[in-house]
């Protein structure tokens, strides 16, 4: 049984080479790809990649912001 | 000063006298457990039953609670010695997780769930007790495990992988720690009359060289329950001491020179990249080993409502509401995994020092990949970011920065460590995808 | 104006029209309340199985619905006129919750589900309507009530308890509302034919007088399932009325003078000694009282998350979504049970009547217990802050504070309160256990 | 430039290598799918049980996986090219939902949950896998389209409803659109031999015309579960669609004049009416319709809520947390319902069409009530805003505004078209109660 | 049976308009009552129907009104 | 059954006055020991008893994010 444990090891371990290598390689193609056909997109790590929820319908639970900005303006045209 | 010297008399007297009496009392009608009836009773007779349904009585006569298949010293001293036992590990939990701020967020949660399972007569972990039914509600059929995963997927941003893809090399080796363990576990099991672990059981074991939760928890309940509470608590736990297992490592494989190693920026990544990269991954996954997809479509579900952007509502509640709800709810149930009988077990023991090492080789491989990238590569490669391929997100990535520092404190090795960090979590997830197609 | 009346007389007409047809209809077909076959029908006939299906014909027709065993005046009284003023019952809960803001988070759920659970046909609170899938998920096991518990925990402050712990003791005796309603309910069991409550139920009853909402409907989920519609409703509408219920108790057992007490302020309390509190709560609670564990360890465990001040995003979960989210489905699910075959029972007039005394002597203990421990304490204690003692927090902490004013408007009360006000829910959990462990 | 081509080949070299080794194993071992048996084994034959647990054998030998009852070409091909043309479609989903904003919030999770199910092995969808699990807690028994029902209810300010009532007729007459559909339905069962649609599958087909996700999921699960994958998704791209169905059909019945046409201000609204509007609008269905009050007693429960200012926090509740988190397991496991042999089906095209013929004739048949409206009442009616009465709130009132201010920039129609986009959504949940109350 | 789903479109329709018109009756009704009753409670769409939580205890959930309040504060003071 | 309803109170009172005593004695004796080892530590009611979740790693959801921000503003302001 441990020379069963050990091949399973080593299956293991090539799938999980074979996959990530794979993955590797895809990625590359894609950001290639993607880098080409659109070039003004490319952003910083963690900047626009939450660009605002503009048109879903339900949500827009942004209250708060939307009130104190209501609040705001009407006190400004109340000056 | 003598007013609280009072005070501890009392209360020692008072223990003391409540301890007696319920000895006595159930010495005396040791017999009577059968339901209380309701004809006239005196109070003397009242008190008496009273006494029999207290936890001082019921960690002194544990016999009077098991049932006959299980009546023999094993279950007593489980019953008894073994509870207290266990309630104190459960304190102690509270202590790392409070004061030394070892994973609180589950380890809390675990803890609690592992006392209210260790009470004696309230049944709290059984079927109809609320951490049974938590326990069958989501752990059982694997359902919170997989929705902790989609809000890892929402919370993850795979940016650095996808600007320098070939660091998730480094996630694929330190899966050696997974696969080393269960022959480990295998051996173990052939070497000693003690420990004997299943097939099944060692794979259980093993992923907790995955260092990571929600995927050691999945495992954990489809291969080997019995033993759920034990590898939950390893995983968490050695995922916590990741900044005391991982440095000496690092530190011995490597030379001071490797580690001043400094590596180039990141290139931008453009936004259609952080889309698609979850549906690529997800292709990927079905193509080549579709029994990992339960976990790596979990993950890759919520990555894609997080980059889509367009669905910022649904982001926000798997980040926070859901996942914190679908925390508390697991860590309570996987608790009930600790109640003595299951967890006072030689395995346990075994468990812990099997994910021990299944920690230190999955660090060594990363560290040793990181090495063959660094020569094989043209671009610089730190080795140290290697052993951030265990997972553990992303307690290994500030280990491997920590470590970077000590050297050159100018290094900033960061974001390139979260690279072979998030890949270390889909090579984890590849791992249980492996171990579940050939034992599920 | 003469345009408004057009539409009074119009839609007068119109239901005149629709009940009248509808009572014919009734009367032409009422043996083919068979399933619709879906052969050639004309119009005519359709137009006739549509009036079957309203809500009009529903009311008229109560014996239509009914199954065959209970085909009898009592349950035709209950499926047309008893569903009526069961609507107009639930309305009045939403008047009482929104004008006079009677708890309204949760009588508005409670009334809504029991307005649903009234209507004829659609059959809300059967096992596949919504109600009743709500009802078995979470309030017939248990595990709404102690999820509740667990927010109940995080919102609390123990801090004023920790800081006096002998206001502790009027907690304690606050809760003789709780046996002395037992009594009560036996009492009117055996001296009246109308009434006949089980031991059981009268346990389920008295346990109002804790004046604590999840423990009441623990209590009574577990014990009287058929009862915790009025048990919840005279629960909470005795919460939202202690602003009236106590103050006249309150003034007559105190002397205008004792009123006037004022006490010392509260010592600090060390962050040590909240953490260790819900735990040494717990392991007490295990020693003396292992049936009272579920409750009072759903406690312990969101008052931990609280104070270990290491997970906050927890914590933030239990105080807002996960109690908020249970709370709409428990009050749903609860108010099921004031459907009117179920409510309009003259055990729910007497569960109404032993709820009020159950109050009242619960206040009276609180208070007369300040008076003893005024007496006998070197430092002065304010009997008023016995009352707080029956839980309802913080509503009764308030009306103590309140009443204190009243008497000497510099005297601020509500923090020496808010000791007695939370011991009166580890009285009331422990209350409950021991009606668990003697009666379920 | 040459790096990258050396990927491409390499990345094609890996591919088919893989997928013709694939091949050949599954051939040479096709009838070796029992379980994998753990006697010793060589590393070969570890590799061959391996490929044969590949999604790319999957994919290529589907016959292993069918079980003996399905074994024929269809299920064949349902399982192999079937499931990667809806694989592409659910994609396609992405694509739309992402860059075309097509109601992400429901097609993301929906087209996710329709990849997931596809897959082959790994059984997602099955009674299992995590989607399958999340289908039975709330699709099938109809709870989580009742709880997204209260959200809604939380989220609509029915003020311009109360304001001007009369606009409710116009939501009134765009549910020909429902019935008309019916009617289809019927008639390409009868004069098609490929399309057989039952009475029940032709109502639950029908509701796509009521313009409002949870009501046509909750009739779905309800009257013909097999095709709420197609109907769910023919009900949202439709809705996602409003703004390019309606404007021919509004501009092609209307003249410029019409278009032009400026409506009053609205009156405002009492407090205490917007309170009262759930209660009588229950009342009102408990009447005329009990069939219909799951769904409109969600929708005034969420409303009640709202409108008493006395439950902020639930209300809050309702319309974040609570219908989030529905919304997720809801549109997951609707997808589920896109597995390519329940999917792709030739009733699913029928469907498609049937929708739009839906979405037509509701729109039109709002638009000439408008136009009817107009000329009996003295106060101008825009009859633009009859297109509205096909619910899809509020994109349908958007594109009422728009068309308006195409041809006149100074008319303001947004609020007035609330009225009966709103009522629409009424007289949805009234037809829906229609169809319980004959199908069901 | 495709007559049969004609009638059923007709029975179908007139109840949807039978209810719609019943709720415009009952609204118009309720409407009228509520105004002469109640005179000074009338309110803008949109405006004054979260009426600030005041009094329910578990709550606090009253962010809104702190930002409107701290919105408030703010502009009053840089005034 | 009214005696035993009666004694069910006796029972009933003492175990819960048994219990509050307990836990009264074990909170002077802790609060006792606690003050005594750690003198330093006393904070008012309400106060400090949330101290910011600095660690803790699932959490504060956005750590990635914000420790990225943090690199990259880190890595600017030295350049
Ligand atoms: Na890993
Ligand atoms: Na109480
Ligand atoms: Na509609």
């Amino acid at each position: 049984m441990i020379g069963e444990s050990i091949n399973f090891m080593i299956i293991g371990m090539s799938v999980v080479f074979l996959f990530l290598i794979i993955m590797v390689v895809v990625l590359r193609c894609q950001g290639y790809v993607i880098n080409r056909l659109f070039e003004n997109g490319a952003v910083d790590t963690q900047e626009d990649n939450n660009p605002a929820d503009t048109t879903s319908d339900l949500t827009d639970a942004k209250k708060i912001a939307i009130i104190s900005e209501a609040v705001k303006q009407h006190i400004q045209q109340n000056r | 000063m003598t007013k609280y010297r009072i005070f501890l008399v009392l209360s020692f007297f008072i223990f003391m006298a409540a301890v007696t009496n319920t000895a006595l009392s159930a010495n005396l009608e040791k017999n009577a457990s059968e339901k209380v009836e309701y004809e006239k009773k005196t109070v003397k007779s009242l008190i008496k039953s009273f006494y029999k349904s207290t936890g001082v009585h019921g960690f002194l006569n544990p016999d009077s609670q098991a049932t006959s298949t299980e009546l023999n010293a094993e279950s007593d001293f489980s019953h008894s010695w073994g509870r207290l036992i266990m309630i104190f590990i459960c304190i102690l939990l509270f202590y790392l997780a409070i004061a030394k701020n070892f994973e609180p967020l589950l380890l809390l949660p675990i803890g609690f769930g592992g006392l209210l399972s260790n009470i004696p007569i309230a049944e709290i972990a059984g079927p109809d007790g609320f951490l049974g039914i938590l326990y069958s509600m989501g752990v059982q059929n694997g359902l919170f495990p997989i929705l902790i995963f989609m809000g890892v997927g929402a919370l993850t941003d795979f940016g650095p992988l996808i600007a320098n893809p070939r660091t998730a090399l480094l996630g694929a080796a330190a899966q050696v720690g997974i696969f080393g363990t269960l022959v480990g576990a295998v051996v173990l099991t052939q070497t000693t009359d003690l420990i004997n672990f299943s097939l099944q059981d060692s794979a259980a074991i093993s992923i907790i060289g995955g260092a990571d939760g929600p995927t050691a928890l999945f495992i954990g309940s489809k291969l080997a329950p019995h033993l759920l509470g034990a590898i939950a608590v390893a995983a968490y736990s050695y995922m916590a001491l990741v900044p005391i297992i991982q440095p000496p490592i690092m530190k011995a494989l490597t030379s001071s020179d490797e580690r001043k190693i400094k590596m180039h920026q990141l290139r931008k990544v453009h936004r259609l990249e952080k889309i698609f990269f979850p549906v690529t991954l997800l292709i990927l996954c079905i193509l080549v080993l579709p029994a990992a997809t339960p976990l790596v479509g979990a993950l890759c579900f919520g990555n894609l409502l997080r980059e889509s952007g367009v669905v910022d509502r649904l982001t926000d509640t798997l980040q926070n509401s859901l996942i914190n709800i679908v925390t508390i709810f697991l860590g309570l149930a996987v608790g009930s995994k600790l109640a003595a009988e299951i967890f006072l077990v030689p395995e346990t023991l075994a468990i812990i020092v099997l994910g021990l090492i299944a920690f230190s080789i999955g660090t060594a491989s990363g560290v040793l990949m990181g090495k063959l990238l660094n020569r094989l590569s043209k671009a610089d490669i730190n080795p140290l970011i290697g052993a951030a391929g265990v997972s553990a997100v992303p307690m290994a990535a500030r280990v491997v920065s920590k470590v970077g520092n000590d050297e050159d404190s100018s290094n900033v090795l960061l974001m390139h460590a979260m690279g072979p960090n998030v890949s270390g979590v889909i090579g984890s997830a590849v791992a249980a995808g492996i171990l579940i197609s050939i034992f599920a």
